[in-house]
């Protein structure tokens, strides 16, 4: 069932993929995979420019991010950067009714689903641990342990169909995203196991960025991924990554067939982590300069822009307003992140159950007296 | 109209009422379908309410509550069965790293009303693995509310409302008491019933309190009746909530009596009864006559069936416990 | 990468198989699998009858310790009845220098490793919990939490390369058991993953005997077993597990490869339950009648008996020497079950640790001590 | 030739002896390679005793301790890294069910040498799941043995002789005090180091005796010189060994002074401290002049990093408890 062939362009891995546009921008008007399905997009110029807008803000914002972890305002930061193309298409193959699971990195798929940046960034600050309501964004908490969110998103979908909620093309359909790294972990691989035997409207999303931390593709697997979905009874598929075009194509695809009842698709985003782990990490330890630079010829917004200007879509105008625009947002965040408040030590004890505890209760009052007996006290 | 029927008789009741009631409520485990679950928990309740109500799973703990997380941010309210306590630790990272901290992380957002059935405890000549007392692992875990019984009216009543309750809730099933059977009143008002985060005093006594749950609550009760024939009164509370614990009744009890035994099947070590003994002597210093005993499981992994006899506290063990204690 | 072709024959699943011989008796040479693999055995008449000799074998001491059960001299018994040919054919396949990983119904594989079949019995009389010494019978203890031997098989697998035991042909090689309910867990998902990663040489067999107690296999899989290899990077294959000689051939071959240093292999051992689950279960809750008389065509020890009887390879008076020696071993294993000594009440705080504990000797006197105190006092 | 270095160069050394020592010892984990470990508590081994030794594993924590275990059924010696201390949960059916069990299971007559290292503990500010303490989890769990190390000189002996033991051992690291320098003596004899399983006086004193181990050594010997401006004269003991407990040299102490506190991060609710109250009221019943009493981690999640400063025990909380010990 697994399929990942295509018109086999420069720098294409083996089993190939699915690509729409070039790093140089040439786009590939379609491709048909082994299996006889074609991908292809026909998007309007307005759309072109709003795709290449999303990935200019994404990045812009992940650059404001990462400075402020430098300058202590963060405790930790998730750079997205060289992964735009996978999340942007994939976010915006999104339909409004779909439900998405994140990890920590996917803070270009949380801006396509139309949700503030900042919303992450009490996490990563450490003013609270991520708290916003998975249903009313449509997008659920971030998740650190690695892997768990594909059993949460396996759930969730077969409530989709429990709710009778598949089956048309208004269905919903969930995406789970996760890292190479993950594919190892036995939750996700359980998921794999119950998504097919409940034949559950979810697109597993896999950004291949390379590396777990400092561990390169072959600690995980010495096959591709997108081969792991045959074997659990449901098609898997690769995708260039770095083409927003054929990752929302694959993508948008996917989920709708999820939505109308034929199951779950896996799909491997091929794609490249341009900057470390996390702020707290140093890649120059596990991986050569010349392998980064490799990577930097097919960053996925230089090709979209010099498509969009061969094309005449967008001029220099358009690109300079955008990077202004994402300019303003960035420093607009910033603004609020450094005003984002302390949260009040009893806070600590709020929320460990929905109906309360006697004991917890106990604590915080303890705690309170505690505190007040500092005050004025110079503590 | 009350009956008398088994322990395991009063939970299938009880989940089929939850199953009525509300039609977001749904079991999932591992042979909980036709077969009606090993312990026949869940026995007919495919039949009449569907295998979308009733879910025969894969065999993958960690996926059973991976996936009824996922089900509750849904809005179900998934009641899990774990076959037996040795076979939740495939899941315990689903339950101490999500199904424990997703409200506390969501900050009250994300409400995960799950049920975790775990038949435990051993007195049935298993085998290995089908005879653990694992409470302890996760009563130590803030997040999660962890409960017992010890009787068919309990049993009706307290898995009721465990599913009723927002909280996730951990339901430990005394297993080799599923045959006992008790006056269950299946037409009460669950509103009227005792709350299910309230220990019981179980027999009234003076002269010291024996603090016992799930399977053992029948051992201590035997026991205070044969310290009677002795004169000594013993009280005996059924703990029923191991967390959070319900300690004014406990309190009130010991600084009565000025004596207090803990009785689990669990090891000793780091058990709940060393918490129980903490608390009150912090509570109770000045009314205690000896400190708290406990009579436990040994710090051994559970022994071969034909070595369980020793293993597990027994009447003897328990007067053996309290005369120490008097003897102080 | 997967193969489980065959020349269909009756009854033969979806995929196919590889059969030698068919339920009736008939023998097929040899059956080449779509990636040009020939699986063929050339037995002398004397090993034959000695396969034919091993199925007796195990069947009768699994129908001994089922009524040893009843009687109340067991606690529980897991019976292999209608897998004999799986566990014997596997069994027979592995070298001397091999190591095997059972789970707790592989009783035919531990027979046919030449151990005293009374072994696994303390386990499941309950007198202790099958205290044997992995290495000196290359044949791990007995593994009940479902899944958990295929990581361990895999680790001492990992050995066996470190300590330079493979690439050759007198190479060591590792054999794992499980079912196929057990294919769901994370566990072996991540075995699978492991022996990819590290070429591990080892064979992961399956038993697939369609039900996990209750549950069939569509509650693990939509699609066959086998093909969960593939996604992993090492090749699966079914086989008729109710066929000794197919068993053995293809298991075999997986071995040799592992010994040789070409990695694992996943085997689906296509076969069938035809007893309870354990004594505890009831099977009539759960499946019908038909089903199992259906398999019951299918027995593996009558095919080889029709096979040996057309090609005098055997006549009556070996098939009646046979079933003697089999019935005088299976009274001899009963008469040594009922002679088993219960364990002294001291004994249970005995190895908690190799290097022993302050704790647990407190313990084991306060023990030895407080029973001493009811010495004659009727207790 | 004594060093000063920091306690995560010295468990570096420590690693890198037992290499050296035995060649059956082989490193496991995620990122222990190239990268050193996310701590580079692992720096430079493999570069010097190659993949074969020093394994970067798949990421899969069930997978690091099930493999470890074949491993070691094959005869080597594993040293199991995992990542952080919320990290360890999905091997907790391998590390409780097999590790903790295969040799109580098989008689004694299979051993698994494995060492299981987890970095514990908060204060680095840390997102979830990377501040936790759980080593009830393991401390309750026969047949493991579970150790921590306060300093840099233990944290080089203990983990060679975690390394040489034939227990499998969970080897909790203070990931706060990694940093932290001491002296070593690197060239020490293992054999005349202070045994793995006692516990240590890390401070003489009379009036009052505070239990404490790893992370939490720190802040009670700090807390200790405070209150001997007081006029205050405590006694620091460090535990060390979490399971076994070292009894004898805590009854001995809490027999001299009177009174107890118990310091440790994790949440109190059925915690160390817990088990350490009740046994020191058992034993020393008639000696003590107040309650044992605790200062550890609340019953809540590991908060959001900008409030663990409240959430951890620091020297204001111990030096409180001290107070109402005394004013008992
Ligand atoms: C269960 C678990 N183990 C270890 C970690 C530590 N950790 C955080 S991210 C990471 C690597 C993840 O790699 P991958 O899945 O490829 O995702 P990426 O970070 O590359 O997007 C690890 C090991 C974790 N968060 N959870
Ligand atoms: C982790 C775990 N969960 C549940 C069980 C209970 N259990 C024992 S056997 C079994 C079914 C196993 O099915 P399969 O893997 O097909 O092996 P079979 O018994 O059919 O040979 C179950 C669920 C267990 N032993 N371990
Ligand atoms: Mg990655
Ligand atoms: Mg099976």
């Amino acid at each position: 069932m697994a399929k990942g062939e295509s018109t086999a362009g420069s720098d294409v891995p083996a089993g190939g993929f699915v690509q729409l546009l070039t790093p140089d921008g040439e786009r590939v008007d379609s491709v048909t995979t082994a299996d006889g399905t074609t991908y292809s997009v026909d998007f309007t110029d307005e759309e072109y420019r709003g795709l290449y807008r999303d990935l200019v803000t994404v990045r812009r914002l992940d650059a404001e991010a990462v400075a402020l972890q430098r300058q202590g305002e963060l405790g930790i930061w998730a750079s997205l950067l060289g992964q735009e193309a996978a999340q942007v298409g994939s976010g915006r193959a999104l339909r409004p009714q779909d439900m998405a699971f994140p990890t920590y990195r996917e803070h270009g798929v949380l801006y396509c689903r139309g949700i503030d940046p900042i919303m992450p960034f009490g996490l990563f600050r450490g003013v609270d641990q991520g708290g916003w309501d998975p249903n009313e964004f449509k997008f659920n908490t971030y998740t650190i342990v690695i892997g768990s969110q594909t059993l949460h998103a396996t759930g969730y979908a077969m409530g989709v169909t429990m709710d009778g909620k598949t089956g048309s093309p208004d269905g919903e359909a969930v995406i789970a995203y996760f890292g190479d790294g993950a594919t190892s972990q036995g939750e996700v691989n359980e998921s794999f196991v119950w998504s097919g035997v409940f034949n559950a409207p979810i697109v597993f999303f896999c950004q291949n960025n390379q590396y777990a931390i400092s561990e390169p593709l072959e600690r995980q697997t010495r096959v591709p991924l997108y081969q792991r979905a045959g074997g659990y009874g449901f098609p898997g598929i690769r995708v260039d990554g770095n083409d927003v075009l054929a990752t929302y194509a694959v993508t948008r695809a996917a989920l709708d067939n999820a939505r109308n009842g034929q199951g779950p698709t896996l799909i491997e985003a091929y794609t490249y982590r341009m900057g470390a782990h996390t702020s707290s990490d140093d890649p120059t330890r596990y991986r050569i300069a010349s392998e980064v630079e490799s990577w930097k010829a097919k960053d996925p917004i230089s090709r979209l822009k010099a498509f969009l200007g061969k094309q005449q879509i967008a001029t220099g105008d358009f690109f300079d307003e955008v990077d202004a625009t994402a300019q303003k947002q960035a420093l607009d965040l910033r603004e609020r992140v450094l005003a984002m408040p302390d949260p009040e030590p009893v806070a600590l004890f709020d929320h460990v159950y929905p109906n309360g505890s006697p004991e917890i209760d106990a604590q915080r009052a303890a705690f309170a007296e505690y505190q007040a007996s500092f005050e004025g006290s110079g503590h | 109209m009350t009956e008398t029927i088994t322990l395991g008789k009063a939970l299938n009741h009880g989940l089929r009422r939850a199953l009525e009631n509300d039609s977001k409520v749904v079991i999932m485990g591992e042979d909980v379908g036709k077969l009606g679950g090993v312990f026949r928990i869940t026995d007919g309740l495919q039949k009449d309410f569907g295998e979308d109500r009733v879910i025969d799973t894969p065999l993958a703990e960690a996926g059973i509550i991976g996936t009824a997380v996922g089900l509750a941010i849904r809005g179900y309210r998934p009641v899990c069965e774990i076959q037996f306590d040795g076979f939740v630790f495939p899941a315990y990272n689903q339950i101490v790293a999500q199904v424990a901290k997703m409200h506390y992380r969501s900050k009250g957002k994300v409400r995960l009303p799950i049920v975790i059935r775990i038949p435990y405890g051993g007195g049935i000549g298993a085998v290995e693995h089908h005879s653990e007392s694992p409470e302890a692992y996760f009563a130590h875990t803030p997040g999660l509310k962890v409960v017992t019984c010890a009787n068919p009216a309990d049993a009706y009543s307290m898995i009721q409302q465990a599913i009723l309750s927002d909280d996730p809730v951990v339901f430990f099933e005394p297993k080799r008491r599923y045959w006992e059977k008790g006056e269950v009143d299946l037409g009460g008002d669950l509103t009227k019933a005792f709350p299910l985060h309230a220990a019981r005093v179980a027999r009234a006594g003076t002269d010291a309190t024996l603090l016992a749950y799930g399977p053992m609550v029948r051992v201590a009760l035997d026991a205070a009746a044969a310290a009677a024939e002795d004169g000594r009164n013993l009280e005996v509370i059924d703990l029923r909530t191991l967390s959070p614990v319900d300690y004014p009744v406990i309190f009130e009890s010991v600084k009565r009596t000025g004596r207090a035994v803990v009785v689990h099947e669990a090891p000793g070590n780091i058990g709940l009864g060393a918490e129980l003994a903490a608390r009150i002597t912090e509570e109770c210093f000045y009314s205690l006559e000896a400190p708290v005993l406990r009579v436990t499981g040994y710090d051994t992994p559970y022994p071969a069936a034909r070595l369980e006899e020793e293993y597990l506290p027994d009447l003897d063990r328990v007067l053996d416990a309290v005369d120490r204690a008097f003897g102080w």
